[in-house]
């Protein structure tokens, strides 16, 4: 296990040699300080954090098991990934811009995009069910590695606005190896964008291990293009926000990108879809899960007794009644009209999409008159 | 030997999914020379299991889990065909062709005619394809109608385990690049498969009746060959003899097997999950009309997507094709 | 004020070229949010000066020189869109844009409704596009149809000064994605252009009857109605009254129009560059066979590129369909 | 200027500081010799590069004079590059395999492939002269980038086959930026496939100089993807020679992939279609002319009396027999016959094209027919 130094070099794992990153909590709970990334950490801000990461580990499990019920298609677990999310969300100022993967729901939470609000695409009902720009918070993306471009564009943007607004793009390992990735790297040095990289390496792209992307630690793929990168312990709350704060800071003041790796784990599965078990090993996830995020903070905090029993079960209860909120809106989610998909082709009047939407309508008008007139009789 | 060629394997049911996998092995033995590619095909088998068990078989040299880089997958393989493999790549949803589109279309499809018949790209790339099994945005696409505008490619579908069996190692025997649409809401429906050697499989070029009738001729491919046949037992229950034909080929075209048809029966509904706008029903609405002008009692019909993005899961019943749809556009034709 | 805007320049006889950078230069006026981007559309002015002067008068933030990566281009467009911004792509040529195609596909042409009308993708993608001007490889595609089949975009081209002044410009107001296609070899024919505030530009979703005749129904655009005009003058030395329809949009496509017209002639051909199979002629075919069916008195005629890759140039003579192609399908459908 | 050191280190402008790169011979002809890429350099090898680049830079002018005159459609020169072209293709072995742009002419030289053969797609008689598997030289590729890919998976059949063999893939400066590119580096540095990436940088790309592509060096893109870039004296024929041979051993000896930035100047035109006055200031020029890449050569051979005044008058006359053999073939090009379009589309018999043939031979013949009626009147 790790032990406390008040350098800046921490390995990943004892037996496996990892290069460096940042750490400013250790698994045991132990506060190491690091010379380039200070924090303090108030007793109020520690809880705080610890509440975001317990509720969005509770959103996430309501996920899982509103997909286990069939009240989802699907669902992409962040479990284990709690503190990268938290980190780096919690680290983003108001007017700050996040363009999410399709498992940012703990980035969600800190932008203040309702949970429930998450959930629309996995049950089907919609592919995005928020105003991006409302809390600046773009739509979970699919395509693997698409929305980095756009969040460069959207730095290219605050840039020509003069604006003091910094922009995260998130993506996963896997997703490095994609060209509009490395396409993004490319934009954003060539016009010095006010963008942060902020790649969570959970370690697998559904089947396959980060060693089948890359030889190198991620971290180090911005140094080819030119801007610096750096690797932060990805399960360490504090670390991820002060790293993410930090890159935020010096994008904003016109230093260009940053890539950060966190590095970090997939505790569960790709998605409800996928079967881990035939692809890695069990003790994997034991090592992990001695790094866990939350229990880490909680020991933390612990030793320090920066919070009392009543605090934890006020935290526990509120986790318990968020869950039932997800559950209750999500059972009580319409399905949308059908008709509904011809609503938002086009912004004004397309005459085909029209004459579509009529035929459909008078179709499905057929059936309703077909019932009517069954129960009629 | 392979289990397809077990004789107690003759005729025992298989999925679709379970069909192409052995069809895959078959090729692999049979040519040394055959490589799979694509994301997460090796130790998951893909995430549908198509590709299972044939990295263990046959090693990670010939069963290559890629980058998660889909022009980098095609764009390899191109590389490796020039060196004399075959490789077959898999694209893991319908939805995720795109980033490889540039390479497919200016590179495997143009090879052949740029060295003027010296490099050949004997290049399988499978996508699965379709909507209907509840997905994620991305999940339920129908692309074929942007791969067959472009020359140089052999586009195919199966709608069946036979047909997968044998065309998929059609496929992979052929000297052209095809692409290979697997119409994955029927990945996990039965038939009965005879994988003996004496089989003799259809031409990869020809299109199959696989319902005979007389009053109005159905032309389908993929996921909708069921629906048109269900459609079919439906209308012959109206007293309606509909001929159901599986296009199999998309390119090219097997337009002589649907005009003797409609020669026949003088009536034409083509069905697909793909936009009507610009969508296979338009080329072959075009070809057939051009043939069988005089003999045409009605326009013809065509059912398919809208003109709209593929809707969220919850609407794509109302989207897609339906029996209900198909035996509408039947009655349409009638009306005439 | 803008050169366009001087009164002197109201009827002044333009090139393409120069009436499409005249209406850029005129949205850029209008608009501070619109901005161009692209590989060499600064300094150079683009390859074929569309461009040209335009980031010395408006500067490099909003005539922005991108890195060689359409996806790169598009991909950010998206962003800059998001952030307010209302960008103009240029893809140097039509061979070029399927490094896009993923973004174009998945990303601008869904954003909107992924969104549910919360976000608007004001984007306008320009591509020079087509043959006839004796390229190498890749410079003489003719893409159109496969982003027709894709809903969420738009899809129009010019086939004149006139109608590039301003339909650049609508596109550019436009709160929808639209691709522009520009008939590049018809950037150097010039006609007289009245830039005046007060002239009335047709909408962007409308066809135009650009000749009118009563024995047949020429469909054609972009580079292609030039063509087809030159026709229907020979054809009317024989004593035959070609209607020619310039179609303007592809997507959405206006059929009103040309079956408006068929219904008066009987008779469709339909031509463009681009190959017949799974080409526009397919779909407007047979929208338009199923308006007129009772009506049409000869299938309709497609002409259009084969089912090969573009040429080598000195082979596109035949291969492009010209003055005598056009005559020849207008003469099967009198035979008919 | 440079001056004699004994070092690694030449700047490649007095002025702005250039990253090291590795020299050996000097704008004035000065042999230095480098620690880690020692070349013996026979005066017979010295004549016979010499030639080489003489051969091709006459090959170069006679392209563009036969654009000039109309018998080409386009042309894309080499002129300033042909070192970086020779230093690399000599240094490949018969079984080594090159997968080159539209500018590699002198490349396709080294191959053995006729330069005639190389008109073929500039004149539109052809998009590729050549076969391939023939002398090992791939066709040229338009589209920007995608032949790195296509090098990258030849180099993974190379170690299927367990061959002793290397690849080279060419492409330039703009191209890095494209996502094939960076998914070549990705699958290559996964795989350790044994490719060399020979990027020419050129300054140029069309009209945008290299800063907008990247704001480091090229080279250093190999790092971020886990291996081993440098930049070599692109106007250097030893230089690139010795980096070449080096490199390619590198990689057939299972090291894995490497990329070399060979630092050189596109003298002319992007192509006979451009028009660099609008872009580029003439005295850049004149810097690059005092860098000659044949100048050094030959001044390296004065000092050493490498040469007699036969020698040079046999290339003169041999670069003129040459030109001379080019132009006769050239204009000797038949046009192609209009129905070959159809004859490689696909390997087997397909119907719809044999339809398509037969309708255009039909619809050509008939005006054969008329023009023999209107002969025959
Ligand atoms: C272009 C594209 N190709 C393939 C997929 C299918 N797919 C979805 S997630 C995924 C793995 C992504 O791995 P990573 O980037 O590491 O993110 P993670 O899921 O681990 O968070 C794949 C291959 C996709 N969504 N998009
Ligand atoms: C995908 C693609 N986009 C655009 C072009 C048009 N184009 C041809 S060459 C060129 C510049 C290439 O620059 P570089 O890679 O530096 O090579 P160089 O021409 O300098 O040798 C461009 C933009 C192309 N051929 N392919
Ligand atoms: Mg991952
Ligand atoms: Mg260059």
């Amino acid at each position: 296990m790790t032990t406390r130094t008040s350098g800046r070099t921490r390995r990943a794992s004892p037996s496996e040699p990892e290069p460096e990153f940042v750490q400013l909590l250790t698994p045991e709970g132990e506060r190491i300080d690091h010379p380039d990334y200070p924090l303090e950490v108030s007793a109020e801000q520690a809880r705080s954090l610890y509440r975001d990461l317990v509720l969005v580990r509770r959103i996430d499990a309501e996920g899982t098991a509103l997909q286990r019920q069939g009240e989802l298609g699907l669902w992409a677990s962040l479990l284990g990934q709690e503190a990268a999310q938290i980190g780096s969300g919690r680290a983003m100022r108001e007017t700050d811009f996040a363009f999410p993967t399709y498992r940012e729901h703990g980035v969600a939470w800190c932008r203040g995009v309702d949970p429930v609000n998450l959930l629309g695409m996995f049950r089907g009902v919609n592919n995005g069910g928020w105003d991006p720009r409302e809390k600046n918070f773009n739509l979970y993306t699919i395509v693997i590695g698409s929305q980095t471009l756009h969040a460069v564009g959207y730095a290219m943007g605050v840039q020509r606005d003069g604006a003091d607004e910094g922009v995260i793009a998130y993506f996963g390992d896997g997703a490095s190896s994609q060209g509009d990735v490395n396409e993004a790297f490319v934009f954003a040095a060539s016009y010095n964008a006010p963008v942060v990289f902020f790649c969570q390496n959970n370690q697998w792209a559904i089947s396959e291990p980060t060693e089948r992307q890359s030889r190198v630690p991620l971290y180090r793929r911005a140094q080819g293009f030119g801007f610096p990168g750096l690797r932060v312990d990805g399960n360490d709350v504090f670390a991820c926000l002060a790293v993410t704060r930090a890159a935020l800071d010096y994008t904003r003041n016109g230093n260009g990108p940053m890539l950060i790796e966190a590095f970090t784990y997939r505790m569960g599965a790709h998605t409800t879809s996928d079967d881990p078990t035939r692809y890695r090993a069990n003790d994997e996830l034991e090592l992990w899960r001695a790094r866990d995020p939350i229990l880490r903070l909680r020991r933390y905090m612990d030793h320090g007794g920066l919070a009392d029993e009543e605090f934890y079960a006020t935290v526990d209860k509120e986790s318990d009644e968020l869950a039932a909120r997800i559950r209750a809106a999500c059972l009580a989610m319409p399905d949308p009209d059908p008709l509904s998909m011809f609503e938002y082709v086009y912004t004004g009047p397309h005459h085909q999409v029209a004459a579509e939407r009529a035929a459909l309508a008078d179709y499905l008008g057929g059936f309703a008159d077909a019932e009517h007139a069954e129960v009629a009789r | 030997m392979s289990a397809a060629r077990d004789d107690s394997a003759r005729t025992a049911p298989v999925t679709l999914a379970k069909a192409l996998n052995l069809g895959l092995r078959r090729a692999m033995e049979d040519d040394s020379k055959v490589v799979l590619m694509g994301e997460d095909i090796g130790r998951l088998g893909g995430v549908f299991r198509v590709t299972d068990g044939l990295q263990k078989d046959f090693g990670e040299a010939r069963v290559i889990d890629t980058p998660l880089a889909e022009s980098g997958v095609i764009g390899t393989a191109v590389g490796l065909a020039l060196r004399g493999y075959r490789p077959v790549c898999e694209i893991q949803f319908d939805g995720f062709v795109f980033p490889a589109f540039d390479q497919i279309t200016t590179q495997v499809a143009k090879l052949y005619a740029r060295s003027l018949g010296k490099v050949r790209m004997p290049m399988v790339i499978r996508i699965p394809y379709g909507g209907g099994i509840g997905a994620v945005e991305h999940h339920s696409e129908s692309p074929e109608a942007l791969f067959a505008h472009t020359a140089g490619l052999r586009i195919v579908t199966p709608s069946n385990p036979v047909d997968g069996y044998w065309m998929i190692q059609q496929a992979i025997a052929s000297d052209d690049p095809v692409i290979f649409f697997e119409p994955k809401r029927r990945y996990w429906e039965k038939a009965p498969l005879d994988a003996s050697d004496d089989a003799e499989p259809r031409p990869l070029d020809r299109a199959a009746v696989v319902r005979p009738g007389t009053d109005l001729t159905l032309a389908a491919y993929g996921p909708m060959v069921r629906t048109c046949l269900d459609a079919a037992k439906a209308a012959d229950e109206e007293g309606r003899s509909i001929e159901v034909v599986d296009l199999r080929t998309i390119s090219p075209l097997d337009v002589d097997t649907v005009a003797e048809s409609v020669n026949r029966t003088g009536r034409l509904v083509v069905v697909h999950e793909a936009p009507v706008f610009f969508g296979l029903g338009a080329e072959l609405a075009a070809q057939v009309t051009d043939r069988c002008f005089y003999r045409l009692e009605a326009p013809v019909g065509r059912v398919g997507g809208f003109h709209t993005p593929y809707p969220p899961s919850r609407m794509e019943e109302v989207y897609l094709p339906d029996l209900d749809r198909v035996l509408d556009a039947v009655d349409r034709a009638f009306e005439h």
